[in-house]
């Protein structure tokens, strides 16, 4: 356990270097002060305790230029943190032209990403070593922040508008992806990867397959067996003659659901159905799927959310695809 | 106890001035100044109040402090507003954009869902 | 003028367990109607004092749940839900009904009058109007909590809170709207107060430092609560009526919301510190027995505290989407919090030089105020560095950061008063040894709780976060050890105050020999708080002159 | 410190003077104070709300003056001199107070209730008028043409600002009704005015809302 104590998170981005010279130099001024009055009050405390026989004299009672003296020095030394601290973040945001360019979608509770040559990642951001990459954010619902504390980079994808972070990875790895502002249930599990890859890696798989590491088989083929494997077909079953609803054709469409409101089933939808059938139950169905949290994994919904999506109805193709238009959010 | 006792001639004559500037900021509300209208109306807005607190609320008979926390309440609330719309003018890198214009907009992003909002 | 070092332990002459002779306050009138309608600014202190010390239990125990669950990094003691519920509880309660209230409502209720030399508030019935204005606010509060509970955090961000959450957020938000009325006519009460009440000779250079800093903290409380009363009520509206003031839907923008929220609760962090560091002014110079160093810059450094915290509130928003030049602008300005906060607590470590230190618990806990000040206002500057804020926004940097200021200095401050004034609430001393163990108890818990917390942000743990990686469990662990002991630290005094307050020996109407205008009066005081209008002839805190010479 | 003894006033205070001040005047000038600092209050309270309009309206000005258009500029223009009618009265109630008996204070802070009645039964017609035509927001809002979802925006403002002016005017008549009594009691006289004084400036307050409220709600789509 105390091996896994770390003090200092990795460094691994241009700007983190920056960011810990800066954190030093403010720990530095810090521990200056801090020890400077800590040392003070424990030697006037000791010196100046009330003891027999010492007498008791009054002392000054204030002193101007010691009153401006710590005013005017605490001022500027802030001022230099706040400049330093100003080009930090000036050069945060000021991404470079010839940035990769990478799109990045929050919901709850997942991160999204979308790489312009059409790959697809969920909750993993695969970059480049050595070439600034620009993120545009936004996020389906609520706000959500999208931080790689490796990378001392932070910034909150809000709805209804883009936001804008850059980095440019120094070491290949894998580090840490989190939500940083609190967006409910998930919060603390709208974690991710990001995985910075040598440039030959990284074109190497930019070219493989779609599900990152499922090797050769495809995201839709693992789902298919994994939805056979956990008896989802007995139930789901493709005629209509089965207990649950056809999945075909969900994924994008209106659901009707039993209480009476309706919902667009995206992946957070199918997504909460595998882990909490009761929740959202549809229309003319009986509240009897049991729950699957615990024994299929975020990669395996993942993979069975694919498998779902990947499934055709032959003669339902046409109101699938009306059901996956964007409606508008208020009829 | 002090009363400052006004004249109620004194209130009849602000009491017109108030209602003739009510008819002036109706009037200059049609004519078509381009974005000098909101000005114009929140000035006259701004001079109708100074007129109902110097003379109907007794401000200028009342403490230096009464008038040291009115001036400060109405100070807080232009630093409120200027504090909010510093950020709103200067957000350059931003495009604001409603979320169902955003699907499409810059190619490669898209959004197969919506958010999921209580029936309204 | 030289004399003596003083003992200023309490008389041994007074008999342990007697009655106290003489009517006083406490004694005057009996009876549930005798206090439910008081109309005594220090009867309703101790009906403030009640009631926050429920609310303070309910938000300790939230606090107890979280640490625990947050031992080990798997979500295995409670559910989601269930763990954003309790961080929300614990915050809400903890802010709007804990640290808002505490020492002005209970500490300045009682003792601003006494100290100034009014016989009572300006506006006695608004005072118990706004007791019961916040009771009715906590029970709405309790009532949301204990019927399904609010998971939007005490922020409410909005579109989670209007949008998303499906928990009881209007209720919890018209509960925060009423304590705002609670808020603000205590605000009023104390600034008119202080206009209009003082004694004859107290003038504002002699005005004690603790009023200087329920003057600025009411500055806060009138500019700053009503700006958080129509976000909350827009909030409530806008889930029951369907205003869409916030809707993105609408083209709503989120970052508003947050301005309107940070403009008051950023300065709200200073209406819980400054009232926090008056109290500490006053025991830091008591007890060295030495005149307060840089009177007039503590004084003015409280009230431009309290304004300069109504122009930084941005600096909670470097990475919202908020541009760029308002990060710049907000950063520079919040720089300047520093200054006022520096100049205090060198003006008290000065206090201590060449003075006769004794260490009785109110002094222990306003060095601790220092110390856990101190601590928290230099990671305020890692905050304030943008570049620095961006990494560590939103982990538990922050989380130990305002702990520190919030919860560490302010509680310091309020313990420490508690026990300063406690003789002259009750008449009778609380047990000294044993207050001395609770206050160390309190620092070394503290730190140990929320040190770990700086390092655990650092290394990027978000916050209000249920379940965590395992490289961060160990700095969990020492976090909620150091909780437990933090826990025991508070539960002392609640104990021990309560023994005392029947079983304690009398105090004498002045035990610490202290200089304020409030220990010229009989402990506990009468209704009327003096017999006759005091005349005030000397400035505050003219120590050594005014210690009796040793036995 | 030494507390010098001050010797014990012999005249005992008026019967309205409170236990713990002094004397009239004091309790005056902190009733006053009071009053204004309360105010301080309720400016940001306002303030709060207009400077969301305003952020709003600055992105979406078209759309807010087109949607102001909406609103029925008569009865808003009838509505501002209503309001301001009323303050004339308040002002010769506190003006009866401080000089005349109780007829003439009655009789004003009767036409003030009267004139703050009639305001708020303009702005009954008025929501009404809203209600039908769906320019209500939520679930019954009803606007086909462009921008509707600014216009709801608008229309959301509309009725929180408004709603909580009246709320307000709801106060205030409160206010009027207790003072109403007390004048018939017998309270007020030239020495002891206070509580007429200080309603009146909440009164008046309430009337400088409106006074923003008209322009920024009413007028600026006019053009």
């Amino acid at each position: 356990m105390i091996q896994s104590l770390p003090l200092l998170p990795r460094a691994a981005s241009t700007i983190a270097g920056n960011v810990d010279a800066l954190f030093s130099y403010i720990l530095g001024v810090s521990l200056f002060f801090a020890t400077l009055i800590a040392v003070l009050i424990v030697v006037f405390a000791i010196r100046y305790r009330r003891r027999p026989g010492r007498e008791l004299a009054p002392s000054s009672a204030g002193n101007l230029p010691l009153e401006i003296g710590w005013m005017v020095v605490p001022l500027a030394i802030a001022m230099t943190m706040f400049v330093w601290g100003a080009s930090v973040f000036v050069a945060m945001r000021s991404p470079p032209d010839n940035s990769l360019q990478v799109y990045v979608v929050g919901r709850r509770w997942m991160w999204k990403v979308q790489h312009v040559e059409g790959k697809r990642e969920i909750d993993s951001l695969h970059v480049p070593v050595g070439r600034p990459v620009k993120l545009t954010m936004t996020s389906e619902d609520v706000i959500h922040s999208f931080y790689i504390p490796a990378f001392r980079l932070k910034q909150d994808a809000v709805p209804g508008r883009y936001t804008i972070l850059w980095f440019e990875a120094t070491k290949a790895g894998r580090y840490h992806l989190f939500c940083a502002e609190y967006c409910g249930t998930q919060h603390s599990r709208m974690i991710g990867d990001i995985v910075a890859l040598e440039p030959a890696e990284y074109q190497a798989w930019l070219a493989g397959e779609s599900a990152p590491g499922a090797g050769t088989v495809s995201m839709v083929d693992a789902g298919q067996d994994l939805f056979n494997q956990l008896g989802c077909a007995t139930c789901h079953k493709m005629d209509g003659e089965g207990r649950g609803p056809i999945l075909a054709g969900v994924p994008g469409s209106h659901v009707a659901l039993a209480n009476g409101a309706t919902v667009v089933a995206d992946d957070s939808y199918l997504r909460e159905s595998i882990l909490d059938p009761q929740a959202k139950v549809t229309r003319g169905f009986q509240p009897i799927m049991p729950t699957y949290k615990g024994l299929v994994s975020e990669d395996q919904l993942l993979q069975l959310i694919e498998y779902i999506k990947s499934l055709q109805p032959p003669a339902r193709v046409a109101q699938a695809a009306q059901g996956a238009q964007p409606a508008a959010a208020r009829e | 106890m002090t009363a400052h006792v006004t004249s109620p001639r004194t209130y009849v004559f602000v009491f017109v001035a108030l209602i003739a500037l009510t008819a002036l900021t109706v009037t200059a509300a049609q004519i078509d100044l381009g974005w000098m209208n909101a000005v114009v109306a929140l000035a006259i807005a701004t001079l109708k109040a100074f007129l109902v607190v110097t003379f109907f609320m007794g401000l200028r008979f009342s403490s230096f402090v009464s008038r040291v926390w009115l001036l400060a309440a109405v100070a807080f609330v232009l630093l409120l507003l200027g504090g909010s719309l510093d950020d709103l003018f200067t957000r350059h890198t931003a495009t604001y954009l409603p979320y169902e214009q955003m699907d499409g907009a810059v190619p490669g992003i898209g959004l197969d869902g919506l958010p999921t909002r209580p029936a309204h | 003028m030289a004399v003596t070092a003083f003992d200023s332990r309490p008389d041994p002459s007074v008999t342990f367990g007697a009655v106290h002779p003489g009517t006083n306050y406490l004694n005057a009138n009996y009876g549930v109607r005798s206090w439910l309608f008081t109309k005594d600014h220090k009867r309703i202190a101790i009906l403030y004092l009640v009631t926050i010390t429920i609310m303070f239990a309910v938000g300790g125990l939230a606090a107890l749940a979280i640490r625990l669950e947050l031992l080990t990094p798997a979500g295995d003691l409670v559910g989601d839900d269930t763990y954003n519920k309790l961080f929300t509880l614990h915050g809400v309660v903890m802010v709007f009904f804990f640290l808002i209230p505490a020492i002005p409502a209970v500490l300045g209720n009682f003792a601003l009058p006494l100290m100034i030399g009014a016989r009572d508030l300006a506006f006695p019935r608004l005072n118990l109007l706004s007791w019961y204005v916040f009771v009715v606010a906590a029970l709405f509060t309790t009532y949301a909590m204990l019927t399904g509970g609010v998971d939007t955090g005490w922020t409410f961000y909005t579109p989670y809170s209007t949008e998303a959450s499906n928990t009881n957020v209007t209720t919890a938000g018209l509960g925060i709207f009423i304590s705002g009325f609670s808020s603000i006519l205590t605000g009023l009460n104390f600034l008119v107060t202080i206009h209009r009440m003082r004694a004859p000779g107290m003038t504002w250079t002699r005005l004690p430092l603790f009023a200087w800093g329920l003057y600025a903290t009411s500055i806060i409380f009138i500019l700053g609560t009503p700006v958080i009363a129509i976000t909350v009520l827009l909030v409530a509206l806008e889930r029951t009526l369907h205003l869409g003031i916030f809707d993105p839907a609408l083209g709503g923008d989120p970052i508003l919301f947050q301005h309107l929220f940070w403009f008051y609760s950023h300065p709200a962090v200073y209406i819980m510190i400054l009232p926090a560091m008056g109290v500490t002014s006053e025991l830091i110079t008591c007890f060295s027995r030495n005149k307060i160093f840089g009177y007039h810059f503590i004084a003015a450094s409280s009230v431009a505290i309290a304004l300069l915290g109504f122009l930084v509130w941005g600096h909670h928003m470097f990475v919202s989407g908020q541009s760029v030049h308002a990060s710049l602008v907000f950063s520079f300005l919040s720089f300047f919090v520093a200054i006022p906060s520096a100049v205090k607590v060198f003006n008290w470590t000065a206090t201590l030089y060449k003075g006769s230190i004794t260490f009785e618990t109110p002094m222990l806990y306003a060095l601790g105020f220092i110390g856990l000040f101190t601590i928290g206002g230099l990671t305020g500057l890692f905050l304030a560095a943008i570049g620095v804020d961006v990494h560590v926004h939103d982990t538990y940097f922050i989380v130990a950061h305002f702990h520190y200021i919030m919860v560490g200095a302010t509680l310091m401050g309020y313990l420490g008063g508690l026990h300063y004034w406690f003789p002259k609430i009750t008449g009778r001393m609380y047990p000294e040894n044993l207050a001395r163990v609770a206050a160390f108890l309190v620092f070394i818990g503290f730190n140990l709780t929320f040190f770990p917390q700086f390092v655990l942000g650092y290394l990027g743990m978000p916050r209000r976060y249920h379940v965590y990686p395992d490289e961060f469990q160990v700095l969990n662990v020492l976090s909620t050890a150091g909780a437990s002991i933090l826990g025991v630290g508070y539960l002392l005094p609640f104990l021990y105050f309560l023994w005392a307050f029947r079983y304690g020996a009398f105090a004498s109407a002045n035990p610490w020999h202290s200089s304020g205008l409030e220990w010229t009066t009989p402990s506990p005081p009468p209704t009327e708080n003096f017999d006759v209008t005091p005349v005030v002839t000397n400035d505050p805190y003219e120590y050594p002159a005014y210690v009796p010479p040793r036995k | 410190m030494s507390a010098v003894i001050r010797e014990p006033s012999d005249v005992a205070p008026a019967p309205y003077v409170a236990h713990h001040f002094d004397d009239a005047e004091q309790q005056f000038e902190a009733s006053t104070l009071g009053m204004w600092i309360f105010l301080a209050t309720e400016v940001l309270f306002f303030g709060g709300a207009l400077s969301a309009f305003a952020y709003y309206y600055w992105q979406n000005a078209d759309a807010f003056e087109a949607a102001s258009n909406h609103l029925d500029l008569v009865a808003g223009t009838i509505n501002t001199a209503v309001l301001l009618s009323s303050s004339l009265s308040m002002v010769l109630a506190v003006h009866a107070a401080q000089t005349a008996g109780r007829g003439r204070q009655i009789f004003w802070l009767l036409v003030t209730f009267a004139l703050g009645a009639a305001f708020l039964g303009i702005k009954t017609y008025e929501y009404a008028h809203k209600f039908h035509e769906g320019l209500v927001p939520g679930p019954f809002f009803r606007y086909a043409g462009p921008n509707a979802p600014q216009h709801e925006m608008f229309i959301s403002f509309y009725f929180a600002l408004t709603g909580l002016h009246a709320l307000h005017m709801i106060i205030g008549l409160g206010i009027m009704g207790t003072l109403t009594v007390l004048s018939w009691r017998g309270w007020f006289s030239p020495a002891y005015f206070t509580p007429v004084e200080v309603s009146g400036l909440y009164w008046h307050f309430v009337d400088i809302v409106w006074i923003f409220l008209f322009p920024l709600l009413y007028l600026l789509g006019r053009h």
